[in-house]
């Protein structure tokens, strides 16, 4: 028995590419560009010098105000820069380089514990310490979700296990070889939250996942798995959250909103590492797949690791590479280059053919009201998208545009090819920009 | 009598409606301004909205309501004169203005770090990984700009760079909301002399990604500080009063950023490739001559001097002379001390 | 490009069996592909030539673009030229029943519309798009509502009509609030009601084959005996049709629905048997007289989800409840539900008239608004107006509803149903 | 019933825009937005029933019994005229956003065909007053009706990529000519 949502559509998921590829160990890089900014919410202020020798697990970027986390140093080594260097975003940022000294040395860890022994101020301390975020792909710092504010009684707590990006096995793979790790961190976080419901939440198409996880939760209390059908966006948090729990995120809030908190499997493998052992997030598992890649693998690497090194270790290209994505062909990020670094968020890089790119040819809009079928916010990309050609900012906001989470479906979907998420995007871009400059205009008006 | 009844008829309706309305005007009357109407006769018409008000008729009721009088830039100053003398204000002076694109990089000096797929539109661009042009803040060539022009100013070089034809432009700055780089400025139109570039990443890593990007070497701020000033890594014109137009900005500025509008015209300084070999020549001779200025006069203090001192010794001065030698090797050194 | 399409829709016409069908279908995939094609060459182009001649370390150019970086392969083209194809059946049997002159009428819309739109295109300077289909079906669907006899030069006209009057001038393919194809046809109808009303009888009757359907034929005839070019001493007599075609060149009739307006509801003239309205034999516009061919490339649309069940039922149930009720309170001067649902061209209306999504709603609900206002109002004309059908007005009535329609059948979003905390946690 | 058919007639079939041709300049003025077009409908609404009802009064009661029915014209149009400046006045004084909405077609109304069509047909075919009421009211539904579907058409094609020869009034004319051409069908209806 499966449940979903409304909406979505059914892309060719492509998982067996790199779905039987054991986890393997990347080899520490020889020189390490630590962006500081990896997270959602304010970059971490450098703390290192030119020149100062850093040890695996040192503080190099210190968390600037609440919601914000730690960086640390993936190696152990010698600061050589700390400046501007390429984001995986495609802007500059400033990044801590360290340069290798081949020893690979762990600086002192916090002393290990058992997450039973901690209280949940002490775990999660132990998280906000180890520079956790949501590894899912939003790179929200995991402890700001973990404090709601005290008018809000969170009774549920969701793993969000779905993987629904195709091509995606990293969070299938961690699961299958690693469930109890990821169980037991899913179950600190419960235990911060004093959530009475813990679901782990996974789709069909991961049997394996589901034994092992089914397996490791058997004598686990108060965490049940939930079978999931197999649709995209089912990984989105507020479609996850309406398939459950059929509850839905009241507009503009998050899932605090309507007592959830929903973590991800990479999250809760980090979270269990930072709490048995004190480690801080520095690696990640991170699926290295398509078509333009000879061997798909999955991998763990160092953040700061160029995204060439994790190409080659699935063993290059394979032809003529069309684009290279951090993330899942339907929400993630073309980059430019293959030399940026890594972040915490980069958990795939997926390497297209020319071949399989569409086109960035578009026609009119047929209103065949394909995309309205497919948005998972039942909103209406066909007027919206005519909307935001023409640049109607008002009947845009009138038809929510705000609301967009940009999954991509509407686009997905479209016969006309047009480039929807794009102009939702810079619609969205357009509206904030044009609220802030009515407010310093009003601001002005007031003195 | 049948001629008179329809006439009585008629001329009864009509002193009824008459008096009706005449009781109405007298009770519904709503008052105007006439001088709104004044002022929408004299303002261009244009509509653009360079006044921030949504058309020249929102603009007049504006003005009546106490708005200042010189923002029409389409009208320039008569139509300021025009304004003041219908609201009997004193009428001020506006500098008149025009567009600048202030980036000189395109495809040829600086790259594109990939291809890009998707609208064909700057705004759309950069939303793509913040666009495909290794410099950060330089012009897409998308043609945003040239969109929202109405008057067909903005044009393009061969190599998708933006520029704007100063004859052409009312200045209604619709151009300059439409660059999401916000690369474009309102200059008075009578300076010859701009810094085209807006890049504010350091010097080390602009030189990387574009060959005519400024580096904020600080040469032209130090030569006059009221008419340049470097702000966060990027040389600005300042255009305001006691500036002016650095006659020797171009000859100084090692990377090129300095367009003087006296010595090349637009189109051959952002597209012929021997402007920028004639201005490394000049450049090397200003340089020359400067340094041969400088020692010509160091040696005269030093003669001053020695005059004074009255000694005899006078080999030292056989330097000056050596220097002039110089300059033909100075071009190859000029881009290494730039750097520096 | 314009000059292929008319080849494939008018070789299409003339084979005009399952054979045309693939021909189309081909056709359609390889403008997809070779548009697709073109995009990936043009990628790829960049990356090889570039980095060919530096040295091998250079890392090759990359393309960026927003995501979805992948597309379900569905494209307009594609869609346009399988309902293209789900309408030749019905074209076929078209021309087996009324001959040749369907074909020309067929062909002549189809490749008159293809060809102004080439023309439309080339001197508005616009990217080439007759390859999407659009044009060609418009041509064909505005073929299906002709008469058989239709001259060559009204189908020009209405081609004309239907792709620059109905379409172009409002921004071509996504952008015509009215149906092209049914704004031509109305159009006709106004501008030329004699020719456009002069329906042949079917050849099959004439011919004396199927032979089933002869005996049929003669009481049939009797029924319309006012008829103007059929002399009704001939008719009465019951004389071979097939002799009688000999001598005339075309033998008009009227259309079952004139029929009924004009002796039905006065209690005189026979019926003919529904079979014969179901499988088409019966004058009438190309498009409307098969009703088996119709639903069979409907039902194909509809599993395939190129249409949606919303409109064509809501369309049918507006028919049948206004047709049953009238019936019910007047058997004798009005018709049965089936007989409506069977004459006329309420299925290629509701099936491929209403559907087509530019001019009509997008959201469920307003397809059924849709769907039930085009049912009422067809039956509204049918019944009491001046026409005999009303599909065509009916349909263009609700494209110009269809903005209001939309504006207040949007869905509710995500995000509004209230949760409440429950109490116990509290 | 019979004022029914009357009111049927004067919304579809007789549609004082679509059939008649009458007010087609604020149909095309004052149609770009639905708001604003139904604003306009109750102006015009407002000013149809005041207008025929005053002028069948002059009519039955000044003109008919002096026997100067020929002069209906022009007293027609003296009275109309009166009286939307009247309205027009009440509505800047009371309503300035309905006022900067109706702009200049406001003062359009007053020498607007289809008022005085109204009037005038009311005249003609010797309605008495309940008739005279329900077909003044009932045009000026008809007149709402098409300028609201006008209206949602019009918003649709502010998206539309239209030729820069067609846009504005030429697609617009277009549209009314489908619109027309569709209304046609219910020709004979009653």
């Amino acid at each position: 028995m499966s449940v979903s949502f409304r909406g979505g559509i059914h892309p060719r998921y492509a998982k067996e590419l790199a779905s039987d590829a054991a986890i393997e160990h990347l080899p520490p890089p020889d020189r390490a560009i630590v962006h500081l900014s990896q997270h959602i919410g304010a970059p971490a202020t450098a703390v290192v010098k030119k020149k100062q020798e850093v040890k695996k697990g040192d503080v190099v970027g210190e968390a600037a105000g609440f919601v914000s986390v730690p960086v640390h140093a993936p190696i152990s080594g010698k600061v050589t820069d700390v400046g501007l260097y390429p984001h995986p975003f495609g802007s500059m940022q400033e990044a801590v380089v360290i340069e290798s000294d081949g020893k690979d040395q762990w600086t002192d860890l916090p002393p290990k514990a058992q997450p039973d022994s901690l209280s949940g101020e002490e775990i999660k301390d132990r998280i906000r310490n180890a520079g956790i975020v949501g590894l899912g792909g939003a790179a929200f710092p995991t402890h700001v979700k973990l404090s709601p504010p005290p008018a809000k009684h969170i009774d549920t707590v969701l793993l969000n296990a779905a993987e629904c990006e195709p091509y995606l096995t990293a969070d299938d793979r961690l699961m299958r070889e690693e469930p109890r790790r990821v169980v037991s961190g899913f179950q600190a976080l419960q235990k911060v939250l004093g959530a009475a419901n813990a679901v782990i939440c996974i789709e069909e198409n991961k049997p394996e996942a589901i034994g092992a996880i089914e397996k490791a939760v058997s004598k686990a209390k108060g965490v049940r798995v939930a079978t999931l059908h197999v649709k995209y966006p089912q990984g989105g948090e507020k479609q996850l959250i309406d398939a459950v729990l059929s509850r839905e995120v009241p507009t503009g809030g998050l899932p605090m909103d309507c007592g959830v908190v929903v973590q991800n499997v990479a999250t809760c493998a980090a979270v269990d590492d930072a709490v048995r052992f004190g480690k801080p997030l520095i690696s990640r598992v991170t699926t290295v797949t398509g078509e333009g890649v000879a061997n798909p693998v999955n991998v763990v690497g160092r953040m700061g690791t160029p995204v060439q090194t994790f190409i080659d270790a699935a063993g290059g290209f394979q032809g003529t590479p069309g684009r290279v994505i951090l993330g899942g062909p339907m929400m993630g990020g073309a980059i430019h280059k293959t030399d940026i670094p890594v972040i915490k968020s980069t958990g795939g890089v997926l390497v297209l053919t020319p071949e399989q790119l569409p086109s960035g040819d578009f026609e009119s809009c047929i209103r065949c009201g394909r995309c309205v079928r497919a948005c998972p916010i039942h909103l209406c990309p066909n007027e919206m998208g005519n909307y935001a050609e023409v640049e109607m900012w008002e009947e845009l906001e009138g038809l929510d545009v705000n609301d967009c989470i940009e999954c991509g479906c509407c686009a997905y979907s479209c016969p006309a090819n047009r480039p929807l998420v794009q102009l939702f995007r810079y619609a969205k871009l357009w509206i904030r920009q044009n609220q802030a400059r009515a407010k310093t205009a009003e601001s002005k008006d007031e003195k | 009598m049948s001629l008179l009844v329809p006439i009585l008829v008629l001329s009864g309706l009509g002193a009824a409606m008459g008096v009706g309305l005449a009781v109405a005007a007298k009770f519904l009357s709503v008052a105007e301004d006439p001088r709104v109407e004044a002022l929408v006769d004299i303002l261009p018409g244009a509509n653009c909205g360079a006044c921030g008000y949504p058309g020249c008729s929102g603009y007049a009721k504006g003005l009546v309501a106490g708005e200042d009088v010189t923002l029409c830039s389409p009208g320039g100053n008569a139509t300021v004169k025009d304004i003041a003398a219908i609201l009997g204000v004193e009428a001020v002076t506006v500098v008149e203005k025009v567009a600048l694109v202030k980036c000189a990089g395109g495809r040829n000096v600086a790259p594109d770090r990939s291809l890009y797929v998707g609208p064909q539109t700057c705004r759309a661009a950069v939303l793509v990984g913040f666009g495909n042009k290794e410099c950060r803040w330089g012009c897409i060539g998308l043609g945003d700009c040239a969109e929202v022009c109405e008057d067909d100013a903005v044009e393009f070089t061969a190599d998708g760079l933006a520029y704007v034809v100063a004859d052409a432009c009312i200045a209604c700055a619709r151009c300059v909301k439409a660059c999401p780089r916000d690369l474009i400025e309102m200059v008075p139109k009578d300076r010859k002399v701009h810094v085209l570039c807006s890049s504010h990443d350091p010097g080390k890593i602009t030189k990387n990604v574009c060959q005519v990007g400024c580096i904020a070497c600080k040469l032209c701020s130090r030569r006059d500080g009221k008419s340049f000033v470097i702000e966060d890594n990027n040389a600005t014109v300042l255009y305001g009063e006691g500036s002016r137009d650095v006659p020797t900005a171009a000859l100084i500025c090692t990377p090129g950023a300095v367009w003087d509008a006296n010595m090349y015209d637009q189109v051959t300084w952002l597209t012929d490739p021997e402007a920028r070999v004639h201005l490394k020549e000049q450049q090397a001779e200003f340089k020359a001559a400067e340094r041969a200025e400088r020692a010509a006069k160091k040696k005269k203090a030093a003669e001053a001097k020695k005059a004074k001192e009255a000694a005899a010794d006078k080999a030292e001065a056989e330097p000056a002379v050596g220097k002039p030698e110089k300059t033909e090797e100075a071009p190859d050194q000029e881009p290494e001390k730039g750097a520096e | 490009m314009a000059a292929d399409e008319k080849d494939t829709s008018s070789g299409a016409d003339k084979g005009a069996d399952k054979a045309a069908d693939k021909g189309a279908d081909k056709a359609a995939d390889k403008s997809a592909d070779k548009a697709a094609g073109k995009a990936a060459d043009k990628a790829a182009a960049e990356p090889t030539t570039e980095p060919a001649e530096a040295a091998e370390t250079v890392p090759p150019i990359l393309t960026v673009a927003s995501s979805p970086h992948v597309r379900s392969g569905e494209s307009t083209a594609r869609i346009m030229w399988t309902v293209f194809a789900c309408l030749l059946p019905a074209s076929a049997w078209s021309v087996y029943i009324f001959g040749m002159n369907a074909a020309i009428v067929l062909a002549t819309c189809t490749g008159g519309a293809v060809v102004f739109e080439a023309l439309v295109q080339y001197f508005t300077k616009d990217r080439t798009m007759v390859q999407d289909g659009s044009a060609a079906l418009t041509g064909l669907l505005l073929g299906l509502t002709m008469p058989p006899a239709a001259s060559v030069v009204i189908c020009l006209i209405g081609a004309f009509v239907a792709v620059v009057v109905a379409k172009a001038i409002f921004g071509g393919l996504g952008h015509n609030p009215f149906n092209p194809a049914l704004t031509a046809r109305v159009f006709l109808l106004i501008a030329f009601p004699g020719a456009m009303t002069k329906w042949p009888v079917p050849l099959q009757t004439l011919a004396e084959k199927p032979v089933s359907l002869y005996g049929q034929a003669t009481t049939w005839y009797s029924s319309f005996a006012a008829n103007k070019t059929l002399e009704p001493a001939a008719a009465k007599t019951g004389t071979a049709m097939s002799a009688l075609a000999d001598k005339v060149d075309v033998i008009t009739a009227a259309t079952p629905l004139a029929v009924a307006k004009e002796h039905w509801q006065k209690g005189t003239g026979e019926v003919l048997h529904y079979s014969d309205y179901f499988v088409g034999n019966m004058p009438g516009s190309l498009g409307e007289v098969s009703v088996v061919v119709l639903l069979l490339g409907a039902a194909f649309l509809l599993i395939k989800g190129y249409i949606t069940w919303h409109i064509p039922v809501s369309f049918i149930l507006g028919v049948v409840v206004m047709a049953g009720m009238t019936h019910l309170a007047s058997p004798t001067r009005y018709m049965d539900p089936i007989f409506h649902l069977v004459t006329g061209g309420i299925i290629i209306g509701a099936f491929f008239m209403a559907t087509d999504y530019v001019t009509s709603p997008t959201y469920p609900l307003g397809m059924i608004i849709f769907g039930l206002g085009c049912g009422l109002l067809t039956m509204i004309i049918r019944l009491w107006a001046g026409f005999p059908e009303g599909v065509s007005f009916a349909i263009l009535i609700m494209n110009a509803v269809t903005p209001i329609i939309e504006r207040y059948t949007r869905p509710k979003k995500y995000g509004l149903k209230p949760w409440a905390e429950p109490e116990a946690s509290k | 019933m019979e004022l029914l058919i009357l009111a049927i007639n004067a919304i579809l079939v007789g549609n004082l825009v679509l059939a008649k041709f009458l007010g087609i300049c604020p149909f095309l003025g004052v149609s770009k937005k639905i708001s604003t077009a139904l604003g306009m409908t109750m102006a015009v609404a407002f000013v149809m029933v005041l207008a025929s009802t005053v002028t069948w009064l002059i009519h039955v009661g000044l003109l008919k019994p002096f026997g100067i029915g020929y002069l209906r014209t022009i007293a027609f149009i003296l009275v109309i005229a009166s009286l939307v400046q009247l309205t027009e006045m009440a509505i800047q004084k009371f309503s300035p956003s309905l006022y900067e909405a109706l702009g200049i077609f406001l003062p359009l109304i007053t020498t607007n065909c289809a008022i005085l069509g109204v009037a005038v047909m009311n005249v003609d075919e010797s309605r008495s007053f309940l008739p005279m009421l329900v077909y003044s009211f009932a045009a000026s539904l008809g007149f709402g009706l098409a300028l609201l579907l006008f209206a949602g058409i019009r918003e649709r094609l502010e998206t539309a990529a239209i030729p820069s020869a067609f846009k504005g009034a030429a697609a617009a004319l277009v549209v009314a000519g489908i619109l027309s051409l569709a209304f046609m069908g219910f020709t004979g209806l009653v």
